[in-house]
């Protein structure tokens, strides 16, 4: 048991080093190299349930777990602590893998398919700008993006739910062409030019400085960095807890069968009320959070297509797991930047290989197991 | 209003609504016998016109110059090619993804919609910029006071019913289209009753897509211009008209592809705000519309029993 | 067991702490950026500029006397804001790239530039025509050859109306780049005495415009104003044709490419459209550039601001040659550029370093080509725009 | 079980009053007088399309009646949400299998345990040991209940409802009804898709349960015929919508008019 535990630290450890070296390459052979070795790992533990035994044996330590993941980042942290670029780029997944989150309670746990995620990110992302703007201490503006998100999402509550499935699909995807059409006809808010934003000051503590602790120095990017992991963190630890809860079983039963749901007393409407907003609120947050460290937003970085990219994150991880969210980020977001290589070429070969990947693994990379309530205590 | 410029809006949004509802009634067929929606639909018009655009410029350098012979050679090739591309989209994306959630299937056409984006885009010469379509149509028009009537326009117009219609027939009154219904009603059983399953999704897609790529040849007759791009809002558009007007129902595509026409003429010319607010008012409305119908204007089925 | 493993994901750790990040080794071999759009809707021009800032280096690589050589690192921005920054953080943290040549996309630019101040990367605007990019900031690393959309406008506004034009409908996309032409049109415009019966924004990705131009038929103006690029440009143009509007066409810098007289045959005939620098043809160094270009039988034609790239690439090598592969030195190197010979006319940067472009040119269709607006038939009353007798 | 002493309205746990639901033009159920008796086990029969699952729809709140007052335990619930209706202590089971099959089976038996768990998102986020420790009773409930039915599915709470076998899926979802205790328990057609002996078996299960908790009263819809004869006292036929027979299996199975509508289908007793 204690050792299976051992194993997976090591994992970890083995898995940040890939992690540090997949973000700061340069190199199109090492790349391609880190590719295959993360595929022949996949694929060894697909074929023998090797990881099965340690993955088991660490939740039940699932303190442990975190610890590690947050040790492994901090590791590849320390790594990169002086490469703007690839802590840029692990930011970015971390606030994604917080809004696909989001996406995931509504669409993976309870079934409210959510094709305007971008519109929610984006509402974060403006009220952050605005609130900021205005003088707004900087933790409220990014607790605002997220709750403001939230009372944007009610405006679409009825339809909602009203409709099922596609439908409903078509309403998200209704609003989400008209929040970002709106946005850039509309030039309250910066129009197509965009709002700039300030760097992050948390008490005083200003995020966009580099830093540096007696000698040695590190890029202003690592504030950012443990800012997205803190998020992405409770956003999945919040995640799990709502999966592994009565509140999740309600989910699943409004997702698999309104009727019978309803039938045994499941309040349909309450149940998709509270996942469609927790939902929005992560979406906003996250968008709030991302803005502030881009230092800049315009509607195009909150377009149909982003939210198509953020949907599909939710897919290829598996719909319903968390955990499948964090590898499929990095698939979707790091990826086509690494093939920056080949210009203009990059998005054909993007594209084959998702398709790819689905092909061979239809439910995403990690599909949902199934719920168990206490792993902790299963062991 | 002018009667006459009353009339041009009428035969503009008509025009339009052909396209959209060519494009639909694709999304209508697949999602009926397989509930999934084949996202790279719009994509699949845009190679229809690239096919068509190609095939056209190579008769030309053949010197065949009967504009009716080139106009239908034209249109063949795209349905053909379209119908093949369908054929091979259901057969290696969709149909290996059945068991999967159906929203896997989206990805993957997504994704196949990109490529084939990228695919013209890099390999069609000057593919990124758009690309002239020449003008095969007798160009003759009449003035009606304010209102020009194109005889190619009227041609595209009728064509273009002429083969939804078509379409309507097949799936209503052969066999085959019995068999397509009957897998779109229950799959199970129309297995059960012998009916070769991936056939039926085969051919279905094939039939879909076919309409879409002569949706591709009218698009690039009337604008007589074609870019590579063209493929993503026809498809959203498409799939928005399928869905309001019904999914599965091919009557409520048709009426879905109209209505989002009227919409967006109307949205950019009877707004009293900017015209670029035509977006932000069809959406609106389609909102509206859903909350009120939520399960299209001509519904999908009967509300099933408990 | 336990300790063993422990110990073991420790070092792991430690180790990836340790190691250290590339060091900067650029000798013989300078590394400068180019950031544009390659994938997506603008890719057209972004893969021009890439051509011809790849072609500059080339040529400069090829001269014997060139202390240094030239290896240029191309990145694509996909015309988004947030990609673009993060691109630009590549670029920026890379410590081996000296300087850059950057972003057709005003909304791009715009993001990028805090980036660029943040590295001290030094880096001169190809495309972009947003004013704020030089003027909204005064950072030293920002730089911009090509002209901002207030000159063409000026000029634009100038030359129709003293055609007699007397009305106009405006129509432009809904982007930065539309609606900031059609913003400093109207300006100007109204200052000459020019009438707006109309103003249409349109999306980007707009493909139907009949139900507008119905609208504009009614209103029967003298002209219509595009502020746009050239896909939606040519849509117009043709949709016009088809609804047998009379009214003279004329566009911005954005429409000014082979592409659009491609796309459109016989209509294209008759529109006129302004860039901002000199006619490039018409320059010695121009011919030769079109000739080179054709010589290295890239797959994608310049556009209208391959030519901005090509002056932006020599501008900084010229400066590395000067002063050497540092960033600080280059910037200080580039702000003092004045009157510097090139093949879209004289470079001088202001205080803001903004190329002040003396010149902006006016461009007609005619006979299938762009043609100078001063040696066109129209000009010289041989040939009658629309509208006028 | 017969009743000994003459059963009064008193005794009347569910009335319905001139019930009538249309679905376009048709009829589903026309003005349908019925009730069941604290305690009993009533069949429901009637040829396809007769509105046996109708009747049940509109017990269940699924669907809303265009007229007439259904009376549970004396309180009107007509027109009530399925909410309120399952909070009343009515449950049932569906013709078609309706369990959640990616789901555990436990989770599935929790489902019907719904009214009784806490739903608050502050309390199952933040209050996990309060939620242990319903979680922990959760279980042994359900743990129980199945064994009652089959002790190995007992054994295989934590494996997921696909990997059952028709009977077994058919017991869960009787469990996910028992499970809230209901005082009502509606079953449709419990043996659809089942051998005879896996029916047989079925039955036992039920009568069994029945016998451990006599509070329970069942209404059983049925087509197999030998089931009606075994497990009720008393028989409702539909036909139509309408109720053209009422009696004790025996009685009813000879009436002229029942044999009329089932003309064509056998009935296999």
């Amino acid at each position: 048991m204690r050792s299976h535990i051992a194993v997976a630290a090591a994992a970890f450890a083995v898995g940040g080093v890939w992690l540090w070296a997949f973000l700061s390459t340069d190199s199109v052979w090492l790349f391609a190299s880190l590719i295959v070795v993360a595929v022949l790992a996949f694929a060894f533990f697909q074929r023998f349930d090797a990881a099965g035994r340690y993955r088991r044996a660490l939740a039940t330590r699932p303190r442990r777990a975190a610890l590690f993941a947050v040790l492994a980042v901090a590791g590849v942290a320390g790594g990169l602590r002086d490469q703007a670029y690839p802590l840029l780029m692990l930011c970015t997944v971390l606030l994604f893998v917080v809004a696909c989150i989001g996406l995931n309670i509504q669409t993976g746990y309870c079934g409210i398919v959510n094709f305007a995620g971008a519109a929610f990110f984006g509402t974060g992302a403006y009220t952050a700008a605005v609130l900021s703007a205005h003088g707004v201490p900087h933790l409220f503006a990014i607790v605002a993006g997220g709750i403001v998100a939230a009372l944007v999402g009610s405006l679409l509550i009825l339809p909602v739910l009203r409709t099922r499935g596609y439908y409903a699909a078509l309403v998200t995807i209704a609003f989400g062409i008209l929040f970002s059409t709106f946005l850039e006809v509309n030039s309250a808010l910066g129009g197509p030019q965009g709002l700039k934003l300030p760097g992050i000051d948390l008490f005083g503590w200003r995020f966009n400085r580099d830093i540096q602790l007696g000698g040695a120095s590190a890029s202003f990017y690592v504030n950012y960095l443990v800012l997205s992991l803190a998020l992405a963190l409770a956003a999945f630890v919040f995640a799990r807890r709502v999966e592994r809860s009565w509140l999740g079983l309600a989910f699943d039963a409004v997702r698999l069968d309104e009727t019978a749901a309803a039938t045994f007393g499941i309040g349909i409407a309450r149940a998709k009320i509270i996942a469609f907003t927790l939902g929005n609120l992560l979406c906003g947050i996250s968008g709030a959070t991302y803005a502030m460290m881009q230092g800049f937003i315009a509607p195009n970085n909150f377009t149909f297509g982003e939210s198509l990219i953020l949907v599909s994150i939710v897919i290829l991880g598996g719909i319903g797991n968390p955990l499948g969210i964090v590898p499929a980020a990095l698939v979707i977001i790091v990826v086509p930047q690494k093939l920056q290589f080949i210009q203009e070429y990059r998005f054909l070969l993007y594209g084959c290989l998702v398709i790819l990947i689905l092909l061979f693994r239809p439910e995403g990379l990690l599909p949902r197991p199934l719920r168990n309530y206490f792993p902790e205590s299963s062991a | 209003m002018d009667p006459g410029v009353a009339a041009q809006y009428a035969f503009n949004g008509l025009m339009l609504g052909v396209i959209y509802a060519m494009v639909a009634v694709g999304f209508t067929l697949f999602f009926g016998v397989l509930d999934v929606i084949q996202f790279a639909h719009g994509d699949v018009v845009m190679a229809g016109a690239f096919v068509a655009l190609a095939t056209s410029l190579a008769l030309h350098a053949l010197g065949i110059a009967v504009p009716a012979l080139v106009v239908i050679v034209v249109a063949c090739a795209a349905g053909l090619a379209m119908a093949l591309v369908g054929a091979l989209i259901a057969r290696y994306l969709v149909l290996p993804l059945r068991a999967a959630p159906a929203f896997n299937t989206l990805l993957v056409t997504l994704m196949l919609g990109s490529i084939l984006r990228e695919l013209v885009r890099l390999f069609y010469p000057n593919g990124s910029n758009p690309q002239p379509f020449p003008r095969l149509l007798p160009t003759v028009s009449k003035n009606l006071g304010n209102f020009t009537l194109r005889l190619d326009s009227v041609i595209l117009l009728v064509t273009g019913i002429a083969t939804i219609v078509m379409v309507n027939l097949v799936v209503r009154r052969t066999r085959f289209g019995l068999a397509i219904r009957a897998v779109a009603q229950d799959s199970d059983t129309a297995r059960s009753m012998g009916i070769d399953f991936e056939r039926v999704v085969l051919v279905t897609f094939a039939i879909g897509s076919a309409l879409a790529g002569i949706a591709g040849v009218v698009y690039g007759l009337y604008y007589n211009e074609v870019n590579f791009d063209i493929g993503l809002l026809l498809g959203v558009i498409g799939f928005s008209a399928a869905v309001v007007g019904g999914l599965g129902s091919i009557y409520g595509a048709i009426l879905g592809g109209f209505l989002f026409a009227a919409l967006q003429t109307i949205g950019s010319v009877a707004l009293p705000v900017s015209s670029a607010y035509n977006n932000v008012f069809a959406f609106a409305v389609v909102i509206i519309l859903m909350t009120w119908k939520p399960t299209g204007l001509i519904a999908e089925r009967p509300s099933e029993r408990a | 067991m336990q300790r063993m493993m422990l110990t073991a994901c420790a070092f792991a750790l430690a180790c990836v702490a340790a190691v250290p990040s590339m060091p900067a080794s650029a000798k013989e071999t300078v590394k400068i950026v180019y950031i544009g759009p390659l994938t997506g809707g603008n890719a057209a021009l972004g893969l021009g500029g890439r051509n011809s800032a790849d072609l500059a280096v080339q040529l400069h690589n090829a001269d014997a006397k060139a202390k240094y050589t030239f290896d240029l690192v191309k990145l694509d921005d996909q015309c988004k804001p947030d990609i673009g920054v993060q691109v630009a953080t590549k670029a920026g943290a890379d410590s081996s790239i000296i300087a850059g040549i950057t972003h057709y996309c005003s909304a791009v630019a715009i993001a990028t530039v805090d980036t660029y101040h943040k590295f001290g990367l030094p880096v001169i605007v190809w495309g972009a025509v947003l004013p704020a990019i030089t003027y909204g900031n005064d950072y030293p690393e920002i730089h911009r050859v090509n002209g901002t959309m207030i000159n063409q406008n000026e000029v634009n506004a100038k030359l129709v109306t003293s055609l007699g034009y007397k009305t106009w409908v405006i129509i432009h996309d809904t982007t930065d780049y539309g609606k900031g032409h059609d913003e400093y049109f109207t300006k100007f415009l109204t200052q000459d005495g020019g009438k707006v019966l109309a103003d249409f924004g349109v999306g980007a990705d707009q493909q139907d415009f009949t139900a507008i131009l119905t609208k504009v038929k009614e209103l029967h103006p003298d002209v219509v104003y595009f502020g746009g690029l050239t896909p939606i440009g040519v849509r117009l143009r043709s949709q016009m044709d088809k609804l047998g509007i009379q009214s003279q066409f004329e566009g911005t810098s954005g429409i000014v490419s082979d592409s659009y007289i491609q796309a459109l045959g016989p209509i294209a005939e008759g529109t006129i459209a302004f860039i901002d620098g000199a006619p490039i043809e018409k320059l010695p160094g121009g011919k030769f550039f079109l000739d080179q270009y054709a010589a290295h039988h890239y797959a994608e034609p310049p556009e209208a601001y391959g030519a901005y790239a090509f002056v932006a690439a020599n501008l900084i090598m010229d400066a590395i040659e000067k002063v050497g592969p540092n960033r600080k030195a280059v910037t200080a190197e580039l702000a003092k550029t004045k009157d510097h010979p090139s093949i879209v006319g004289p470079i001088t940067f202001d205080a803001h370093g903004q190329n002040i472009v003396p010149i902006v040119t006016a461009y007609v269709v005619q006979d299938g080509k762009w043609v100078v607006w001063q040696d066109s038939d129209y000009a010289k009353g041989k040939r009658k725009l629309a509208g006028r007798k | 079980m017969t009743l000994a002493e003459p059963v009064t309205v008193a005794d009347w746990l569910l009335t319905c009053r001139g019930l009538t639901m249309r679905f376009g033009g048709v009829l589903a159920l026309d003005s349908l007088d019925l009730h069941v008796v604290q305690g009993e086990i009533l069949g429901l029969i009637g040829p396809n399309g007769s509105g046996k699952t109708t009747f049940f729809n509109v017990l269940t709140g699924l669907y809303r009646p265009h007229a007439g007052r259904v009376e549970f335990a004396g309180r009107d619930i007509t027109g009530h949400s399925p909410q309120q209706v399952c909070r009343a202590g009515i449950a049932r089971t569906f013709q078609r299998s309706r369990l959640c099959l990616p789901l555990t089976v436990l989770d599935n038996v929790l489902i019907g345990n719904h009214p009784r768990l806490d739903n608050g998102v502050g309390f199952n986020v933040f209050r996990r040991r309060a939620l242990r420790h319903q979680f922990d009773e959760g279980v042994e409930t359900s743990r129980c209940l199945l064994a009652t039915f089959n002790p190995d599915l007992a054994a295989r709470l934590f494996d997921a409802a696909a990997t059952l076998d028709m009977i077994d899926r058919r017991r869960v979802e009787i469990c996910r009804a028992l499970v809230n205790a209901p005082t009502l328990l509606l079953l449709d057609e419990p043996s659809a898709g089942m051998t005879h002996g896996e029916t047989r078996e079925l039955m036992d299960d039920i009568l069994q349960i029945r016998a451990s908790s006599s509070a329970l009263t069942i209404v059983i819809i049925e087509h197999e015929m030998n089931v009606i004869e075994r497990m009720t006292q008393r028989c409702v036929v539909l036909n139509y919508g309408e109720k053209i027979a009422e009696g004790p299996f025996r009685a009813i199975a000879s009436d002229a008019a029942v044999q009329e509508a089932y003309l064509g289908q056998a009935m296999t007793t």
